[in-house]
This record gives structure tokens, C-alpha cells and sequence, in this order.
């Protein structure tokens, strides 16, 4: 924490790095009364958007400026621990993800923010596999990451194969597995994956579900609903510092690099740096090649999870239509931008 | 005489039903009072637990899916089991026949009986791929120790004496291990198989967490993402239940054996 | 003890010089020191002496269990081995060390179900006898298919009797098999012993160190004292056979276990 | 006297220190075979386990970082080892005293020792926050039953005899607990501590997987995630041979308290 | 067992109408039947029997070990609990049942460790002894600091006899204290046992199964027949005292022997 420890009296309202005031002593109470907030990563702290900017905006002193006391944890049953309470924000997978905990057990969560617009995740085949087309994937072992997203199955089922025709396989995060023949095809992040065997020299390729008509989202910030009910402020600045923190990455290659290394102290070891600036390059061009007209960054809408959520009721996952309106509680991403779309800083 | 006291009757043969009647009681109303907690907490805390009903309505609403899950398991365990504690009773007639085997084989089995097997068990997808060879692998490195533990000592344990008799008749290492020393060792084989039987399962299980879309394990995860506490839950508890009629089993097996 | 040129027997028996030690956690212990030693065949010699002393090392030197550290062991002109190998040595311990998981009946089979080679050897003195008439013999007959769990302690004793003499073997070793027993099922074993004995006439080295015991049995009692383990001397005794429980009241048998005890107690003050 | 064979001293005496030799050079040699097969495989399969020499360097190259992590999970495996153990023991004192309470306790002492504790440790992360809390829990959990087992036993297992002396003596529950259970109950405390030793490490190790990003689990779980294989199987050893050490303190704790 | 009007000790033991049935998996054992026994103060009094006609049983139900079915038993005119809460019931077991983790000093000074709240009642006729005094007049002083385990044991024996001792109660109960020894260590024991009575003249009941042990140290020796135990006849042994390893070889004591033995075999025959 090299930045934004200039106040440590609970009163006083802290000053930003460059001395500024970013929040009025009114709200800074208000911020103060949410106690310690707990955010947990929707995967150890990678160079995923969604993480990385929170991050940053906590070693940047944004989110202490403004008041509020975050704690960043990886996370792991991200969904359970902020409807429990355990933790009050979290990163998730995606729109679906949000949808599905709420039809489980998850009930108290809602979305605060969606970051991409298009689905993140997508199939590797080996450049030489002879898989040419959709067909061909019956009868091979295609390796996922804890459950078949339904993404996969959209893409099969849409197309003319039956998804139950693939032999799946729950697989670790290594992709070694697919070049070594364990596996014939792979669940993978189009930020990752990809690169990471690329820059081991293989040829792979891609089979992306947005390419066979299957729309879909990528990380989406949950908050715990009555927390968040009862702390908008503290909902409201913590999206802000992010997204402050977000552009701030963006300005200048030095600045990723400062993030990623700040990424990289929290990771302790085997963090690459390499695959992570080229991971965050990735995820942010998708952000950007899919940002909605008339929707600034984060912000959501019923429309652009409607495709997702009539998925999850064709393939079973959720017993009935998840109402979008509830899903997502809008006010706070609405209230960080101005009336021209631009993030509204410092605070109010 | 009026001082003499009549002695009372043995206490037991007195309250000898009250008694057995207590020890039925007591675990009655322990459990009684667990799932009383338990449905508190879950009620409590709807995203912690799920409430019996929904572990029930969910097994009753789908007992193929549990059972498919839960003979997919089963499978693997059990033949890990026969595998693991085959090659560690294999091993323990060595090691009670050459001592050299003994240290060389025992901080080896130490070492993997102290190593989290559940960070290895993706090395050994990788090594051998997705089909049952790594669960099967897995459960036989858990079952393993327990039984070579056991196996070596009762095949140790004869009684020295009659020990003495089959060596005064010049008895043949053959004849000493098949009509002494495997006897001998039986009611240890059946402590060490109960120990063994009890972490089958859970082998089973963990090592399920990848590699695989099929069985307890994988479906502990996929609930675990999903958040389907009901579905998570019953299987954990079904896991136990199986485990412990496992366990049944093997005690009926050692009272068949065992008739002496 | 020397061999009498009248003795019309052989040598079963034949023990030169033997000394034994052990070593403990660095600390050795002289458990036997120069045991000279003749049994002819056909008697029934017991080694009488107080705890410690080492009886059962020297039995279990003869029985081929334990190595002597100096000194030459032979039975009927062989090491101890040779004759194990043929099952010529039948070995009845302290307790009765039968196989719990075998009926009374197969116990006393035993030993012709380990070593068969043994039974294809030619030359051997062994002559198996029917485990049925022994446990007859012994009273057995109604438990022949009875586990040792469902026998007393005295009857357990008698199954491993029977099972040492249905082997047959020309000599029989037996390390104070009666110890356990109280004394009045010890009375009853010993004279069954007696019986059984005075019918087979196996060559006998008997461990005890009870002198009415020792008396009562034998033809030759040695007498040993410890610190080391010496043979002290070697009392005959010319009590008339068959011997019964009456033979105990006789003025004769009282004398004969003075003596012994006499003889034992002078010994242990020659020790000293 | 020619024919009397010279008997041969006794062969522990001949060969002691060939033997001895023998000991020590088999499990070198197995282990000098074992490390020549990892190595083999570590450059045939390049993503399956690393070289010994890639986990020396990186050892050697960042002590503090695993020495950091070592003691993380250290803490919680021992604070977790003290209170399952004692715990463990306590009910045990009771289960000696009341036989209602072990009727009570022992199902569901075993059902908790046949649950897979992996599935459950995210549950007690929401149940308990991200303090070290539910690792310790989870610790705890794991080391409770071997204790409990054998506490119970060994506080049972007090000589018959000795039991009648005090009796007629009409000695105090507390007298007795105090002068002959507990004494008497110390070979098999032990037992049971080398057991729950073992797996102390394995839970909190386990429990790290999840809720926390410190400590030899956390530090397993990245080192998969970033395919860091040196890192992983670096820890993975470390906290073998920590279970080792823990196992040998209890070692000479028992040569200590038990003199007799 | 009648006693006698002459006797100015007082009753020490008084048993009437014992009854005593064991139940084990259904089947019922008649252990003990109509049991009438005095002891008088003072009295070295034995039970003898063989094995399973209920000796140990009795002795139990005299320490409070075991309840009886059916009659009384009194200890200096109270229940055994009674003289138990108040230490004066001293229990020497057949195992030595030394504590291991106590040297021989500590182990003979558990009863002074253990039920203190007895120490401060009044009325006791206990007169505890010291511990040393008694190691060293059984030859302990030597090893007073060492543990059970460095004992051989017929010394762990002695130390279990010296802590019974040392409690000072007015009532000893043995239970074949002696029967694993070996037999010339037991005949050390027995020596001096006696001679250790015969210093401080407790209340004594003994068990053995040995007719030549209840005769050298009993006043009386109670015959005991099986099935169910009852007492088969009471034997006054009117040897002279102090008694000594020279009593054994007389013909008075043999002959007692033989008539305790005798006595047995009667009663057994007329059991059958
Ligand atoms: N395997 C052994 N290792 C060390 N010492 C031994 C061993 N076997 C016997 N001894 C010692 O050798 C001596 C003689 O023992 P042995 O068993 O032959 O005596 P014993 O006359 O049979 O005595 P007992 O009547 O008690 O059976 C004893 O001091 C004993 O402690
Ligand atoms: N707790 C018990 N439960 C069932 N039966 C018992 C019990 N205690 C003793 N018995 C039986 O009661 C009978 C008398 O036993 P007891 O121990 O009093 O005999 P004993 O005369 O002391 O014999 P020994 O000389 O063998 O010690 C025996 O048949 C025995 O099996
Ligand atoms: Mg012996
Ligand atoms: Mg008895």
C-alpha cells in the first residue's frame, strides 16, 4: 500500500494521493458505517477485468480515500459467501452465474456491474485435431472447469448436436491437457488459454459460442442484497474507485505494468507477467467490442441478459424464468455516471 | 442377626431393560437434538445449510440421479479398496519374511500416508487420463496404509509358542504363513479393512473433484458452483451413510470369518 | 550323568559342553555354562531348577530353537535340525498354544499337515499315531470337534499333549506344560501323562520346577542351579512303575522330593 | 564324539553389523530408486511432476516465502491439533463415566469420520469468515476421532486387579480417573496423538484449498492454478516432512512422559 | 463354622445364606450356595478348592466387589461398603497389580494417595504402617526407588503384600497371591507371609488352590467343592507357631496335607 494512507484517524476525511478531497464528510460516514467490506476475486487475483481494477484501485488509495474499508480475498464459493453475508461483494463468471445462485440457494445477491458484453469463454481444438466442424466433436473428450457452462451446450444444441454425444471431463486449470492428447478439446478463457499455448508454440483453435449465435456476458460484481440495501453509498463508491482504477490501468502501458506487479506481490509466486498483460489486453478489447450503445462501462440491462437467461431455462439449469429485474440492481452503477455517460469523480 | 444387611442384587440384572432402553434413548435424542440445531441453522442461514425437506424432496425426486453417482463411486472405491489393500497385505507377507523390505518400504508408505493426496490426484489424470485408473489410483494410496499397518503387525503377532511347534516340526515358510501366521493375522486385517473401508469412499470422492463429470465427487462440485446446497448436501450425507454400511459390511464379514 | 554299559537303548539324547549367553541392551547374561548331558532313548528325564536358570534355554537349544554359543548338541547322532526336518522332535510348550481356528481334532493333525517332504523321507523313527484314539485316551472324545475357546484350561492342556503324541515322534520336549494348571487339574494331567507315557515310551525331557512333579514322572531327575545355568546333579528315581495318584502318600515318594529339593538347595549354597 | 555337530553361534550375534548395514542401506537404495524414477518421469512428462533439482531451486531460492507459509499452516494445524485433541479427551473422560454419553457420541463421532471434511470446509468459510477460524475447525475435526478412540479405550483399559485395589479402598471417581485411568490410558493417548499428529497438516492443508490466500494449501491451490509444478510439489513435500516431524516430537514427548 | 465360646476375639467376617448366580448369555451359574462362614478376629483363615467352585467369588462379595444375590454378610458388625468407605479392608489381588508408574515406595503408599476423606473419619481400626519398614522387612529396601518393571516377580509379589500392609487394615483378603510364582519362589513367599502375620496378626481370609500352601499358613482351612460352591467342611490346623521352612518336611504336616486333600476328594465325590 504505497498510496493513500494520509489519513488514519476515523474521523477526518482521507485525501487522495495528490492531497485532493474525494468524497464529502457527510457521505465519508455513511461509507464508514458499512464497516469492513469483503470482495472476493472471481479468480485468485488474475489479470482479469473485474479484478485487477480493484486492485488497483485499493493500492492507489481510492477506495480507503472514499472511505470504505475493503478486504481483497480470492474467491471460491463466491455466490454462497456474499448471499451469507460472509463476504459483501464478489466477482462472477457471468450473467448466468448471477441467474442460476439465485435460483438455488443464493437467493440474497443481486449484479451491480457487468463488464463484458459477450461471452469469455470458448473451445480450443488442436490446429491438426481434424475437428472442422461442430459434428465432429461427438464421441471426443472435451475437458471443462468445474461445471459445462451452458454456453457449450448452446453452441451444440443450436447447431445440430447433441451435447450428451461429448464425453466431458472436469479438468484442472492446466491446458497442458490438450496439446498432451488427454483431452481432444477444451473449455477455456478466450484471454487465457489461447495465449498461454500459443506462447508454448502450438497451434490451436478456437471455437467461439458468440460465432454460432450465443449471446452472452462475462464477469459480473455481485453484492449481498441487504447490505447493499442498507450501504448504497459504500455499493456506489466501490464501483466507482473500480472503474476509476480501470481507466487509470488503461492511460499507459506503465500503469498496467504497475497493476500487474501489484497482482503479482498479492500472488506471491508463479504469477507470469507476460500472459497476464497480454490476459488483460484480451478481456479489455472485449469489454470494449462489445459495449452496448448507450450503456456506459458496467452498466446492465434486462435485454443483454435476456439471451442468457432463456438459455438456462431451454437447457434446464434453472427450474422457471429468472426475473432479470430482480437479478440486477441497477441504482448503483446508474448513480456513478453522469447524466453525458462519464463516471462521475471524485464522489459526491 | 439384625445387623447383617441384606445385600442388594447385582445392579445389572435390576435395570438391565432400563438400561438398554438408555442406550437407545441416548443417541435417539442426541440426534434429535442435531437436526433440531441443524434445521435452526439452516433456517437461519438459507445460503449456509439446506433444511432437511429440501434434502429429502430432492432425494426422493431423482433417486436414479443419486444412485448413478453413487454406484459410479462405489465403483471405484471398492475396486481401489481390493486393489490398495491387496498389494499392502501382498507387501506386509514380505516385509514379515525380509527385513530389508521393512525400512525400505515403511518411511515410503509414511511419507505418502502424510502427503495431501487430494494436490496430487490432478498429476494423476495427467498421467493417466480421463478414465477410472486415477480415482481407482487415488483410493488405493488412501486404503493402503491402514491395511499394511495392520497386516504387518498381526501377521507379526503369532502366538511365539505355537511358533515354537511349527518350528520343531520344520514347518515350510509356506506352511507357517498359510496355516499360522494368515490366521493369526485376521482379526488385525479386519481392523485395518475397517480402517481402510472407512476413507475409501472418501478417496473415491475427492479424487472425483476432477477428471471426471461422474460421481459423488464431481457432483459435490457441481452443486458446490451451482449452489444446490439440497443436492450437496445429500450427497455428502449419502457418502457417510455409504461409507458406514461399508464399514456394516465388513464387521459382518469378520464375524463370518472369524468363528474362534 | 554317564550312560550305563547295561542300558540296552541308545543314546538319544547326547549334549557336550554347551554354554549359552545372551546379550541385552549391551549387558550379557552366562545362561548356560558346560552342560554335559546323555538321554538314552526310552527315558524320561526331567530338569528341575529354580526360575531363571535356564531349563527352557537348554531345552530349546536341544529342540533346535536356539543356537548355542559353544558345545555339540546331537539326537540320535544327528544336529537337532536333521531331526526336526523328519519331525522326530515333538515340541509341547508352556502353554497349549493350540490354533484357535481348529477343532480339537485337527489340532492334534497338525503336524501332518506341515512339512509333508518330511513324510517322503525314508529312515525316519517316526510312527504318527491316530489323532482319535489319543484324544480318546485323554478324554477327549466328546470335544474332538470342539474349538480350543470351548475347553478349559486343563483340556486344552491335554489337546496339546495329544497333538505332541499323535506326531509320533521318538522325542518329545516339554517345557512345564502343567504350569498354568491349578493344582488339582495338575494332579489329573500328570497322571494322564504317565499313562500315556508308560503306554508309548517315547524319550521325554520334561521341564518343571515343581519337585513333586518331577518325582512323580520321571526315571531321572537334573538338577540344575542358575548364575550360570550348571547341571548341579542328576537324581534317579527308582520308584516302581506304573505309578499312580497313590504313589504321592508313600513315605518313598515324600523322601525322594526332599531330596530333590535337598539337592537343589545344597546346590544353589554351593552357587553362592 | 565326531559325529556331534559343532552348533553354529547364533546368527544375530555373526551378522549384527551386516544386518545393521542392511538396514540402513535398503531404504537408501529405495529411495535412491525412487528418485531416479521421479526423474525419469519428471523429463518424460514435462507437465506432470518437476525435476528434484527445479524444487531444490526453488527452495533454496525463497525460504522465507515457504518458511512463512510452513508456519501459517503450522499454527492452524497445531492450535487445531490442541483443541480436537483435547476435546477428543474430554469426551472421552465423560464416555468412561457415563455409558449413556457414548451410546450418544459414537455414531456420530464416526458419521462426522466418514464425511468428506473437503466438501464441508466452504461451509464453515461462510460460517466463520475469512479468519483462520474454519481451518482451525476443519483441523480439529480431522484429529478428533483417532483421540477419541483411543482415549476411550485407553482410559477403559486399566488393570482388572489394580481396578479391585481401589475399589476396596472406595477411592474417588476423581482418585481413580486421576491415579489409574489416566496413567494407564498414556500408551494409547499417544497412539492416538500419533494418528491425529498425521492428519493435522492434511486438514489444515486441505482447508487452506479454500478462504484464505496464505498458507500451504492457498499456496498449493495458486501454484495449479499458474501450473507452477516446482511450487506445488515443493509444498507438497514440505508438509510431508512436517507431518514427519510432528510425528517425531510425539515420538519423543511419549519416551518422555512414559518411563515405565 | 461355629464359633467357638472360648474365642475372646470378637467376629470379624460374618457370612449368612450367601447366594450367587451368574448370568452370561442366557445360561445361568450357580456360583455360590448357601455360604454360612465366621471368621474371628485375628484368624488366618484359607478357602480351598479347585478351580470354579467359587472362592474368588466369595472373597469378592467380602470385599464389596461383588453383590451377592441372596444373604448377609457383615464386616465388624457392617455392611463390606462400610468398612471399605473407612479404608479397613485391605485387597491383595492374584497379579501383583503393582502400578507401573509408581516406584515400589509410592505403590506401597496408595492407600494413604487415594479416598483421603476416610483419613478424617473417627472410629477406624486402621493402623497404617510404614512403608519402608515393611520394604525392608520383605527385603525391599534396596529397591524402594526402583519401578514394578526392574522387579522379578516373585519381588513384585512382596511389594504388593508390603502395600497391602502398609494400609494397616484389620481385615486382609488374598487371592491366590502366590499361584504365579514359580514354586520356589513361592515357598519364599509363603515363608514370609507368615512371618509377617504372625508380627501383626490381621484378619486374614486367603484363596488358594494349593492344599499344601493353606496348610502351612492357615488356623483353618475352609474346603470348598464346586457346582455349586459350597463349603464342604472346615479343617482346624493345629500346627505350632511361629511356623517355618522345617514344618514342611514333618510327617504332621504331611499328613494334614493329605487329609485336607482327602477332605476334598470327599466332598467333590459327594457332589458327583
Ligand atoms: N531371548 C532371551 N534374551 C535374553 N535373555 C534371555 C532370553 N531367554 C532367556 N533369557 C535369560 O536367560 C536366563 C535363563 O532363562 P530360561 O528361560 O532358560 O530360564 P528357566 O529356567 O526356563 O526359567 P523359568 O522357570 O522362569 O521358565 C534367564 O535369566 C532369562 O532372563
Ligand atoms: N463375572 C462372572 N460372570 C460369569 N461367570 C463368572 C463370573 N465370575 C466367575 N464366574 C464363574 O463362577 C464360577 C466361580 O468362579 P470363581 O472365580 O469364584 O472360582 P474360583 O474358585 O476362584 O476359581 P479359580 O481357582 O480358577 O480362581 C466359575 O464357574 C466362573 O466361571
Ligand atoms: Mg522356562
Ligand atoms: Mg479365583
Amino acid at each position: 500500500s504505497s498510496t493513500g494512507t494520509s489519513s488514519t484517524t476515523s474521523s477526518a476525511v482521507p485525501t487522495a494521493a495528490d492531497g485532493s478531497t474525494l468524497i464529502s464528510a457527510e457521505r465519508c460516514q455513511q461509507n464508514r458505517a458499512a464497516g469492513k467490506i469483503t470482495f472476493l476475486t472471481s479468480y485468485v487475483f488474475a489479470a482479469s477485468v473485474g479484478i485487477l481494477d480493484v486492485v488497483a484501485a485499493d493500492q492507489l488509495g481510492y477506495l480507503k480515500a472514499l472511505c470504505l474499508d475493503v478486504e481483497l480475498q480470492p474467491g471460491s464459493t463466491n455466490a454462497q459467501l456474499v448471499s451469507a453475508g460472509t463476504a459483501q461483494i464478489a466477482g462472477l463468471g457471468s450473467a448466468s452465474d448471477v441467474m442460476v445462485a439465485r435460483a438455488s440457494d443464493a437467493k440474497n445477491l443481486q449484479s451491480i456491474a457487468t463488464y463484458g458484453n459477450q461471452g469469455a469463454i470458448e473451445i480450443l481444438t488442436m490446429g491438426d485435431s481434424g475437428i472442422n466442424s461442430l459434428a465432429d466433436f461427438a464421441g471426443k473428450t472435451v475437458g471443462y472447469k468445474v461445471a459445462i457452462s451452458a454456453q457449450f451446450s448452446a453452441m451444440f444444441k443450436d447447431n445440430g448436436v447433441d451435447p450428451s454425444t461429448i464425453n466431458w471431463v472436469s479438468v484442472g486449470f492446466d491446458p497442458q491437457i490438450l496439446p498432451d492428447g488427454q483431452v481432444q478439446a477444451l473449455g477455456a478463457f478466450k484471454s487465457n488459454e489461447p495465449n498461454v499455448l500459443r506462447n508454448r508454440g502450438y497451434d490451436v483453435k478456437e471455437w467461439d459460442p458468440e460465432d454460432y449465435g450465443v449471446r452472452s456476458t462475462f464477469n459480473t460484481q455481485v453484492v449481498n442484497t441487504e447490505w447493499g440495501k442498507a450501504h448504497p453509498t459504500a455499493v456506489e463508491d466501490f464501483l466507482r474507485a473500480s472503474f476509476k482504477a480501470y481507466d487509470w490501468i488503461n492511460a499507459s502501458d506503465a500503469n498496467l505494468d504497475t497493476a500487474l506487479g501489484w497482482a503479482k506481490d498479492r500472488s506471491e509466486a508463479g504469477y507470469d507477467l507476460a500472459m497476464s498483460k497480454l490476459r488483460w489486453q484480451t478481456e479489455v478489447k472485449l469489454v470494449k467490442d462489445s459495449q452496448p450503445a448507450g450503456l456506459a462501462l458496467g452498466q446492465q440491462s434486462e435485454d443483454q441478459w435476456k439471451p442468457e437467461a432463456d438459455a438456462l431455462v431451454t437447457y434446464k439449469l434453472v427450474p422457471s424464468a429468472p426475473s432479470i429485474t430482480d437479478s440486477q440492481n441497477n441504482s448503483f452503477i446508474d448513480a456513478i455516471y453522469g447524466s453525458d455517460g462519464t463516471l462521475i469523480w471524485p464522489a459526491p | 442377626m439384625s445387623a447383617l444387611t441384606t445385600t442388594t442384587p447385582r445392579r445389572a440384572d435390576r435395570t438391565s431393560t432400563g438400561r438398554r432402553l438408555g442406550e437407545l434413548a441416548a443417541p435417539l435424542v442426541f440426534f434429535v437434538l442435531l437436526a433440531l440445531a441443524w434445521q435452526w441453522t439452516a433456517y437461519h442461514n438459507r445460503s449456509l445449510i439446506p433444511p432437511i425437506q429440501a434434502m429429502v424432496t430432492d432425494l426422493s425426486s431423482r433417486p436414479d440421479y443419486y444412485l448413478a453417482q453413487l454406484w459410479e463411486t462405489l465403483q471405484s472405491a471398492l475396486i481401489g479398496l481390493v486393489i490398495g489393500v491387496s498389494i499392502a497385505f501382498a507387501l506386509a507377507v514380505g516385509i514379515v519374511h525380509v527385513r530389508a523390505l521393512r525400512t525400505a518400504v515403511m518411511p515410503v508408505a509414511l511419507l505418502i500416508n502424510v502427503t495431501p493426496i487430494v494436490a496430487i490426484s490432478p498429476a494423476l489424470i495427467v498421467a493417466f487420463g480421463f478414465t477410472r485408473t486415477p480415482h481407482i489410483i487415488v483410493v488405493a494410496i488412501v486404503v493402503f496404509f491402514p491395511m499394511l499397518i495392520n497386516a504387518t503387525v498381526g501377521l507379526s503377532s503369532v502366538d511365539p509358542q505355537a511358533m515354537d511347534v511349527f518350528r520343531t516340526l520344520s514347518a515350510t515358510k509356506g506352511d507357517v504363513l498359510l496355516r499360522l501366521r494368515l490366521p493369526s493375522s485376521l482379526p488385525f486385517v479386519f481392523a485395518g479393512l475397517r480402517l481402510s473401508a472407512s476413507t475409501a469412499m472418501l478417496g473415491a470422492i475427492i479424487s472425483e473433484f476432477t477428471g471426471t463429470s461422474k460421481g459423488m465427487g464431481a457432483s459435490i462440485m457441481l452443486a458446490t458452483s451451482y449452489l444446490n446446497l439440497a443436492q450437496m448436501w445429500s450427497m455428502i450425507f449419502l457418502s457417510a451413510l455409504t461409507s458406514l454400511a461399508l464399514l456394516g459390511l465388513v464387521a459382518v464379514a469378520e464375524r463370518m470369518v472369524i468363528r474362534w | 550323568m554317564t550312560t550305563s554299559p547295561a542300558d540296552r537303548h541308545g543314546i538319544a539324547v547326547a549334549v557336550r559342553g554347551v554354554e549359552k549367553h545372551f546379550t541385552t541392551r549391551g549387558s550379557s547374561l552366562h545362561a548356560l555354562s558346560g552342560i554335559d548331558l546323555d538321554v538314552p532313548e526310552g527315558r524320561f528325564v526331567t530338569l528341575f531348577g529354580p526360575s531363571g536358570c535356564g531349563k527352557s534355554t537348554l531345552l530349546r537349544i536341544l529342540a533346535g530353537l536356539e543356537a548355542s554359543d559353544a558345545g555339540e548338541v546331537e539326537l540320535y547322532g544327528q544336529p537337532p535340525a536333521a531331526a526336526s526336518a523328519r519331525k522326530e522332535i515333538a515340541w509341547i510348550p508352556q502353554t497349549p498354544a493350540l490354533l484357535p481356528w481348529r477343532t480339537v481334532r485337527e489340532n492334534a493333525r497338525l503336524s501332518a499337515d506341515v512339512n509333508r517332504t518330511a513324510d517322503r523321507l525314508g529312515g525316519s523313527q517316526r510312527v504318527p499315531l491316530d489323532p482319535d484314539e489319543l484324544l480318546a485316551a485323554l478324554g477327549l472324545e466328546a470335544f474332538a470337534d470342539a474349538r480350543p475357546d470351548q475347553l478349559s484350561g486343563g483340556m486344552r492342556q491335554r489337546a496339546s499333549i495329544a497333538r505332541g503324541f499323535a506326531q509320533g515322534a521318538p522325542l518329545m520336549l516339554m517345557d512345564e506344560p502343567f504350569s498354568a494348571l491349578d493344582e488339582l487339574s495338575r494332579e489329573a494331567a500328570q497322571l494322564t501323562l504317565v499313562e500315556l507315557w508308560e503306554r508309548y515310551r517315547k524319550t521325554v525331557v520334561f521341564v518343571t520346577h515343581s519337585a513333586a512333579e518331577a518325582v512323580l514322572l520321571s526315571d531321572q531327575v537334573v538338577v540344575m542351579t542358575p548364575r550360570p545355568g550348571r547341571i548341579h546333579a542328576v537324581v534317579d528315581i527308582d520308584l516302581p512303575r506304573p505309578r499312580s495318584s497313590r504313589l504321592e502318600e508313600t513315605d518313598e515318594f515324600a523322601a525322594l522330593v526332599t531330596h530333590v529339593k535337598h539337592t537343589l538347595r545344597s546346590g544353589w549354597q554351593a552357587a553362592e
